[in-house]
């Protein structure tokens, strides 16, 4: 079937392709570099937890004095099973105290030491990936069990109180009112810190701390809440800034179900270098892949600073280098939570009819893809009633184009991070147009050559245009360029390249391994 | 556990309310000022003023967000609890025929220039609201509905000679406080047309009615918002029946 | 072309055809019989005007002591003419006031004294009407001037504050705020008065008393406005209640641009006697017809008491009829701003589509009447968040189905009559609406043989069969059980029925005989 | 002309007010209870709530309309007025070369963990807003803009070292005080790391800033909601040139 937008197929494939030449330097990159958090990252599958007195993780601790004694480059894997064999510690975590403590030296070894060390490593490792199957063999029973969200789009609400303990009731009382996906908002400062919290936590701003402790809390409480309803309430959180890979990791590992995940958002919307943000990416990508976790991309963020109508093309860029990007790392096309939004000036003359076009070219482009789409921010001020007026039209647009997870839009967006009550009026907002509208899709027929069509054409012609840049100059002169979002980030700048190595030859790490080899 | 409880924004206690409202200056920072002096009077600290927007010259629309300080006292809360059993049709049936020993006569209307018959008849009409079966449905109750824009003077020439045991008015116009002169003035024509003994129940109802202020208006009961028939009934037999019962 | 719904053309005719044999009856019932109000226009057409110190006014006096003394089934005009030609009174008004000190009598003159009776009668009588003609003919002039407003629909606002010095500065208001009607509401209790108030007034309940003062002065005020915006801004009142004629009549003296005026309103919704309510629709129909003046049917208000989905049908049956009387007084369908209504349960699955579809119905069974939307109102609530969401999608189906008027819904709908804010409020919901769909309509086309096309088969068929039991029993008997609003209104109940009076055979009523002229 | 006003709703004195919130209380007749208590409080008399939702078990959302009982005295509203004159980019340039003799140099940042650096890339950057252009656009000025999420003594120290005649700050993110905390904190380090004399002028700006607690937040001017570039340039001239002018 041709779709509502006549597409050209040609043209269409030919924008993937493009993509793929655009993206793949960035690929040959990351396979050839290694940081700070993807080891810490590995060393997190191997076991590692708790945190020093301070509250600086264990693994923080190891990482730094691996890195300190041999360097970053060959991986950490290897000198620190090296040493856990030959320095009595019962384990990796004892083993990081002693490093602390300065009683342990870390140093490569060579012949079997080296052999035995990495099968060690490979073996602790590999427990730690076999937990991260077992997570997710466990969501699919439980999908089973209680089923999945009856409609489509599934709905996604954000809780962000900044206090776990008051974020686990709102969670719940949202789910009973019909979210689907819950995401915590992480605490501003979080993406700038190099390390991950530990335990529960009750003093973020704007945002809860993403730790290990309240993932569980809160996938526990959403399992209730699933059970309850009948309904498998699916949880989400943020693996991106300097800890991506960890945190990727800790999802796995405590069964949330999607993540945040973009190639780009760090550099561009948290100055992190760029080099450190592919090498993490790809790591925490193939985590996800493994972990059944369906990641969700920022696109959206890129029309809260550029022009929703001017940059719409870039935001169609963006997915095809985040689809690229994610099927290279193994995600499956499922897993594809590409994000766009509704970001026009609603002053703009036929606004509406431009959502239309744009979401409808995402939805055609991506046709298996369960795409996010992303309420207004932007053009919201702090006339609520006006708000909740323009999120019930993105709502409709939501409909109308068969997107597959709505991030509900609040009438409070320019005002407050969402109240209890605003959630709550959000979701009516949402049950109201997807139950009086939810089959107008069919009555909604774009007219051939008409306003709608030919807006799409146009903005994938401009895709192709930009895509062929891009792979002329380099993804990274782009980035630098300010062609995303009009921010501008060269590739040696950014916070987080003293994280970065490159792989020395004797670079191990056995998570890759065994997730490639799968 | 405590009785004092503040509003909640995202987090216990935080006190964080909404508010608009117009204030007849032009949009400029006087009115921006103004609208803050306004939401301190109110009680509310910090108050943003998170929108404002010029209608016409003159006026200036505001959205204000902010933390109320005023704690709310749960135990000096002030309503009116339901003080009677709700009964089901069958129940209120047995209790009049037994005790009244005769149909227990209800007379209803929009009073004043108020047309609007839908609450009233939901009410009364058999059809009901809410699932809930209306007065007339009741075996024992026999229902004149005078329906729309009553008079003061026919109400209480009807309520005398259908010997009423209960007059039920129906007010939704709140418009200059219509809804309040026209009950004052019926509760009035009631006293003065009838001794104390002889005079009906008097039941107001309407969706902006404050249930609290039976005794300022001169009746017997206020029923609000979201009344249904059952609740009627079961007061009806309540108020009605002990009292009478004996006389009758 | 046949239209978006595919409508059965020998059905539409068939059911036209219906309306007009059910109508017949009423109609000749209509010019059979005359009333107080019929004869209190025809004088105020002839030039009697002011009030007695009590504020009833001298027309009333004065037909009432003609009734008093020969009856009002031979018309006024011959015997009030002959009297005031012999009583010496220089006017009609002084001829009241001596009517009124008891110092005059009326009688039936015959020969030459009734032939002069009936010749002055109607030379003050044509004056009026040539009045009513001059300020058909300055609208036009006007219109041509300032033009007409650039979008369909017009955007209609009411005004209610009950003080006409309050209504006027917030009538020209919102008509800078963008609105291109003007509804003046009246109070509560004037359809039930059967007199009109004189002068300026401040007192009404949730709504301002139509006076003929009153029109004056807000007319004058929305002339200053429509300069001021270039742009004529129209003016609305109410012709119905027991002086529907006299009202009519006022407003074509006072250049009023459209009237509410609907043949079954007052009847169902006021308690109006059904003959009383024929007999003044039709008159009050043959003024609007000669004013220019667009009338507005009630429609909508059968939804506030029946189920909008079962009752679906009465709406259009009722239109149908409304149209059929209109045509039978002379209006054109230009001036039919019949009416309808988005009153369905929002909590109904598909509510939003079964709307397009009883929109689109009417739209294309009266494709040349400037159909009048009105905004949901039953299933409003204290939730004004909610309000403003569904005024919206009220909004849309506005645009999209091609309406003539919108009535612009207001948040605070169960709340209060309407705030200075909530217009404001509403009219950027419209503008939004307006401006963002503008042209959403060419990619609207439901689906052949799907939802919205059943649906509005499906009520034209219930249409035809109503109108067919109709047919049999007679309109006065289906009002009189409740088939229009489920209220049961018997021809020989209601109001106003003893200033009704069968024509003797020498009526005579020199306005129908001009405006039947013309 | 009278300087008292009260809100209008659709009559001049009618001092109507829309509100709504949350309280932590289960919904029932108790709960309205306690929402008109607090209306109460707030000054509303009469009260009505119009619409009640339960939201979860604990929770009910209130939206209330009434006459709120205060009067706004125009004649005391407390505004921060523009006491500069508001001056165009040439006139700006000239005023800076004229009277500092080299460029007014600017350092601006977005501090604590916020990232919000529209609002602060608005006043700064050429591209400007509302169709003016942005501080780096004027000629004598010499902006040095730090970005997102800088910290304190990062910006102390650069501050210094650029020899900055004003920091400019912005905030945007307001979840529990946020931005005072940060602002406070702000100010304290530069009094603590400069002599008054070589302090920059502090200048903190965002949406959600109350533009009267400048002497509060220890800074010496707050820009709110919708300011320009060339507000901000303005007052920059004015509050720099004339104290410094002399000294320089
Ligand atoms: C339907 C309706 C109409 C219909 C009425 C049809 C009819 N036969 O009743 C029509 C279209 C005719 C109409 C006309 C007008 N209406 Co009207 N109408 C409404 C509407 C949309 C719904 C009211 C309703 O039926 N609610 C459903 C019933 C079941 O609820 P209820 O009345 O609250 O009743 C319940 C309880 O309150 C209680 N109850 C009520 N009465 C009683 C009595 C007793 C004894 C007891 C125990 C309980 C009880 O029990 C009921 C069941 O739970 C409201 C807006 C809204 N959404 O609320 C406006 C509204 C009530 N109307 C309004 C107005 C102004 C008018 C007009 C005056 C406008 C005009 N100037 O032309 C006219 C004239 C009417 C007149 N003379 O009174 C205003 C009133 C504003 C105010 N607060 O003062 C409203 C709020 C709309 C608005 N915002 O402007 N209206
Ligand atoms: C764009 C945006 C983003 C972008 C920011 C991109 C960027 N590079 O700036 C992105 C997508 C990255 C983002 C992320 C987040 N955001 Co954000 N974001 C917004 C949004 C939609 C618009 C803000 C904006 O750009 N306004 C336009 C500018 C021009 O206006 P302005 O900032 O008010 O600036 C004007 C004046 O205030 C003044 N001004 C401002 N600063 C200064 C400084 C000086 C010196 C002067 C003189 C004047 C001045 O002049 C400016 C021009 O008139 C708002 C919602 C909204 N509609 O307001 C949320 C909003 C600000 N974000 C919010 C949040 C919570 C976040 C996150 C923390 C969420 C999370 N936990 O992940 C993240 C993390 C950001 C972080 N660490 O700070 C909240 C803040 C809630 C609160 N009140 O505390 C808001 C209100 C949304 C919400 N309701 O939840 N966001
Ligand atoms: C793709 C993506 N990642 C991450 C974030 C969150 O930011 P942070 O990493 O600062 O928590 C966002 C914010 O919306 C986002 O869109
Ligand atoms: C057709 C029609 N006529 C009249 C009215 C007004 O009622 P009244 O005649 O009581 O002023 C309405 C009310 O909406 C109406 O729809």
């Amino acid at each position: 079937m041709r779709g509502k937008l006549d597409l050209d197929r040609a043209q269409v494939r030919r924008a993937r392709q493009l993509a793929r030449r655009a993206g793949k330097p960035v690929v040959d990159l990351a396979r050839g570099h290694t940081t700070v958090a993807v080891e810490r990252a590995v060393l997190r599958l191997a076991g590692i937890t708790g945190a020093d007195p301070d509250g600086i993780p264990w693994v923080n601790r190891l990482v730094d004095a691996v890195a300190a004694d041999v360097g970053l480059g060959h991986g950490v894997s290897v000198p620190v099973f090296h040493a856990l064999a030959i320095s009595g510690a019962h384990d990796l975590t004892m083993l990081a105290q002693k490093a602390a403590a300065g009683s342990v030296r870390f140093s490569l070894p060579s012949g079997t030491a080296a052999t035995a060390a990495r099968r060690a490593a490979r073996r602790a490792v590999a427990a730690g990936i076999k937990r991260i199957d077992r997570r997710r063999a466990e969501r699919e029973r439980l999908v089973k069990r209680y089923g999945d969200p009856r409609q489509r789009p599934w709905i996604y609400l954000i809780v962000a109180t900044g206090d776990i303990y008051e974020d686990i009731p709102q969670a719940q009382a949202a789910a009973r009112a019909g979210a689907d996906v819950i995401a915590v908002i992480r605490s501003t400062g979080q993406s700038l810190l190099d390390y991950v919290p530990e335990g529960p936590t009750r003093e973020g701003f704007a945002g809860t701390y993403a730790t290990q402790e309240n993932f569980r809390l809160m996938r526990a409480a959403l399992d209730e809440s699933s059970k309850e309803l009948g309904r498998y309430v699916r949880l989400t959180n943020y693996a991106s800034g300097l800890c991506m890979p960890e945190i990727a990791t800790l999802a796995g590992l405590e069964r949330l179900d999607m993540m945040l995940n973009d190639s780009m958002y760090g550099i561009l919307f948290r100055d992190i270098n760029p080099i450190r943000t592919f090498v993490d990416q790809r790591f925490s990508r193939q985590i996800h892949a493994r972990a059944g976790i369906i990641i969700n991309t920022g696109e959206d963020n890129y029309l809260t600073t550029a022009d929703a109508v001017e940059a719409a093309h870039t935001v169609t860029v963006s997915q095809l280098l985040n689809e690229y990007f994610a099927h290279e790392a193994g995600l499956a096309d499922w897993q594809l939570g590409l994000g766009h939004a509704f970001e026009i000036d609603p002053d703009l003359p036929e606004s509406f009819r431009l959502e239309l076009a744009h979401a409808l070219l995402a939805r055609e482009l991506f046709p298996d893809a369960p795409l996010k789409w992303m309420p207004p921010t932007r053009h919201m001020t702090g006339d609520v009633f006006r708000g909740n007026l323009l999120d019930g039209f993105f709502n409709l647009v939501g409909t109308l184009t068969g997107q597959g997870i709505l991030l509900v839009g609040m009438m409070t967006e320019a005002v407050v991070t969402p109240w209890l009550s605003d959630r709550d009026i959000a979701l009516q907002n949402v049950r109201y147009v997807l139950g009086a509208c939810g089959g107008l899709h069919e009555d909604f027929v774009p007219a051939p050559g008409g306003f709608i069509q030919r807006r799409a054409h146009h903005v994938l012609g401009e895709s192709i245009e930009l895509l062929e840049r891009i792979v002329d100059d380099g993804l990274l002169n782009a980035i630098a360029d300010g062609t995303f979002g009009i921010m501008k980030r060269p590739a040696d700048g950014g916070k987080g390249l003293s994280g970065v190595a490159r792989h020395e030859d004797d670079y191990y790490n056995p998570a890759t391994e065994l997730l490639e080899a799968a | 556990m405590s009785t004092i409880v503040r509003p909640y924004g995202d987090t216990t206690g935080d006190g964080m309310v909404q508010l608009s409202f117009t204030l007849p200056v032009p949009a400029d920072k006087r009115a921006e000022g103004a609208a803050l002096q306004l939401a301190g009077k109110m009680g509310l600290d910090p108050a943003m003023v998170v929108h404002s927007r010029a209608m016409g010259d003159g006026y200036t629309f505001f959205v204000v967000y902010g933390r109320v300080q005023h704690l709310v006292d749960l135990g000096k809360v002030h309503v009116v609890e339901r003080d009677f059993p709700l009964l089901g049709a069958r129940e209120i049936n047995t209790l009049v025929k037994r005790r009244l020993r005769r149909k227990l006569v209800v007379v209803g209307a929009c009073i004043g220039t108020d047309a609007h018959t839908v609450g009233i008849d939901a009410i009364l009409n058999v059809k009901g609201i809410a699932g809930e079966k209306g007065l007339e449905y009741y075996r024992e109750l026999r229902v004149v509905n005078l329906g729309a824009q009553v008079s003061v003077p026919d109400l209480v020439e009807r309520a005398r000679a259908e010997k009423a045991d209960a007059v039920l008015v129906s007010q939704v116009v709140t418009q200059r406080d219509a809804h309040l002169h026209n009950t004052r003035e019926m509760s009035a024509a009631f006293r003065e047309a009838l001794p104390a003994a002889r005079r009906p129940l008097l039941v107001v109802g309407g969706p902006r009615f404050d249930e609290r202020d039976a005794a300022g208006l001169g009746v017997d009961r206020i029923f609000g918002r979201g009344t249904t028939p059952r609740e009627v009934a079961s007061y009806l037999v309540h108020a009605v029946l002990p009292a009478r019962a004996v006389a009758a």
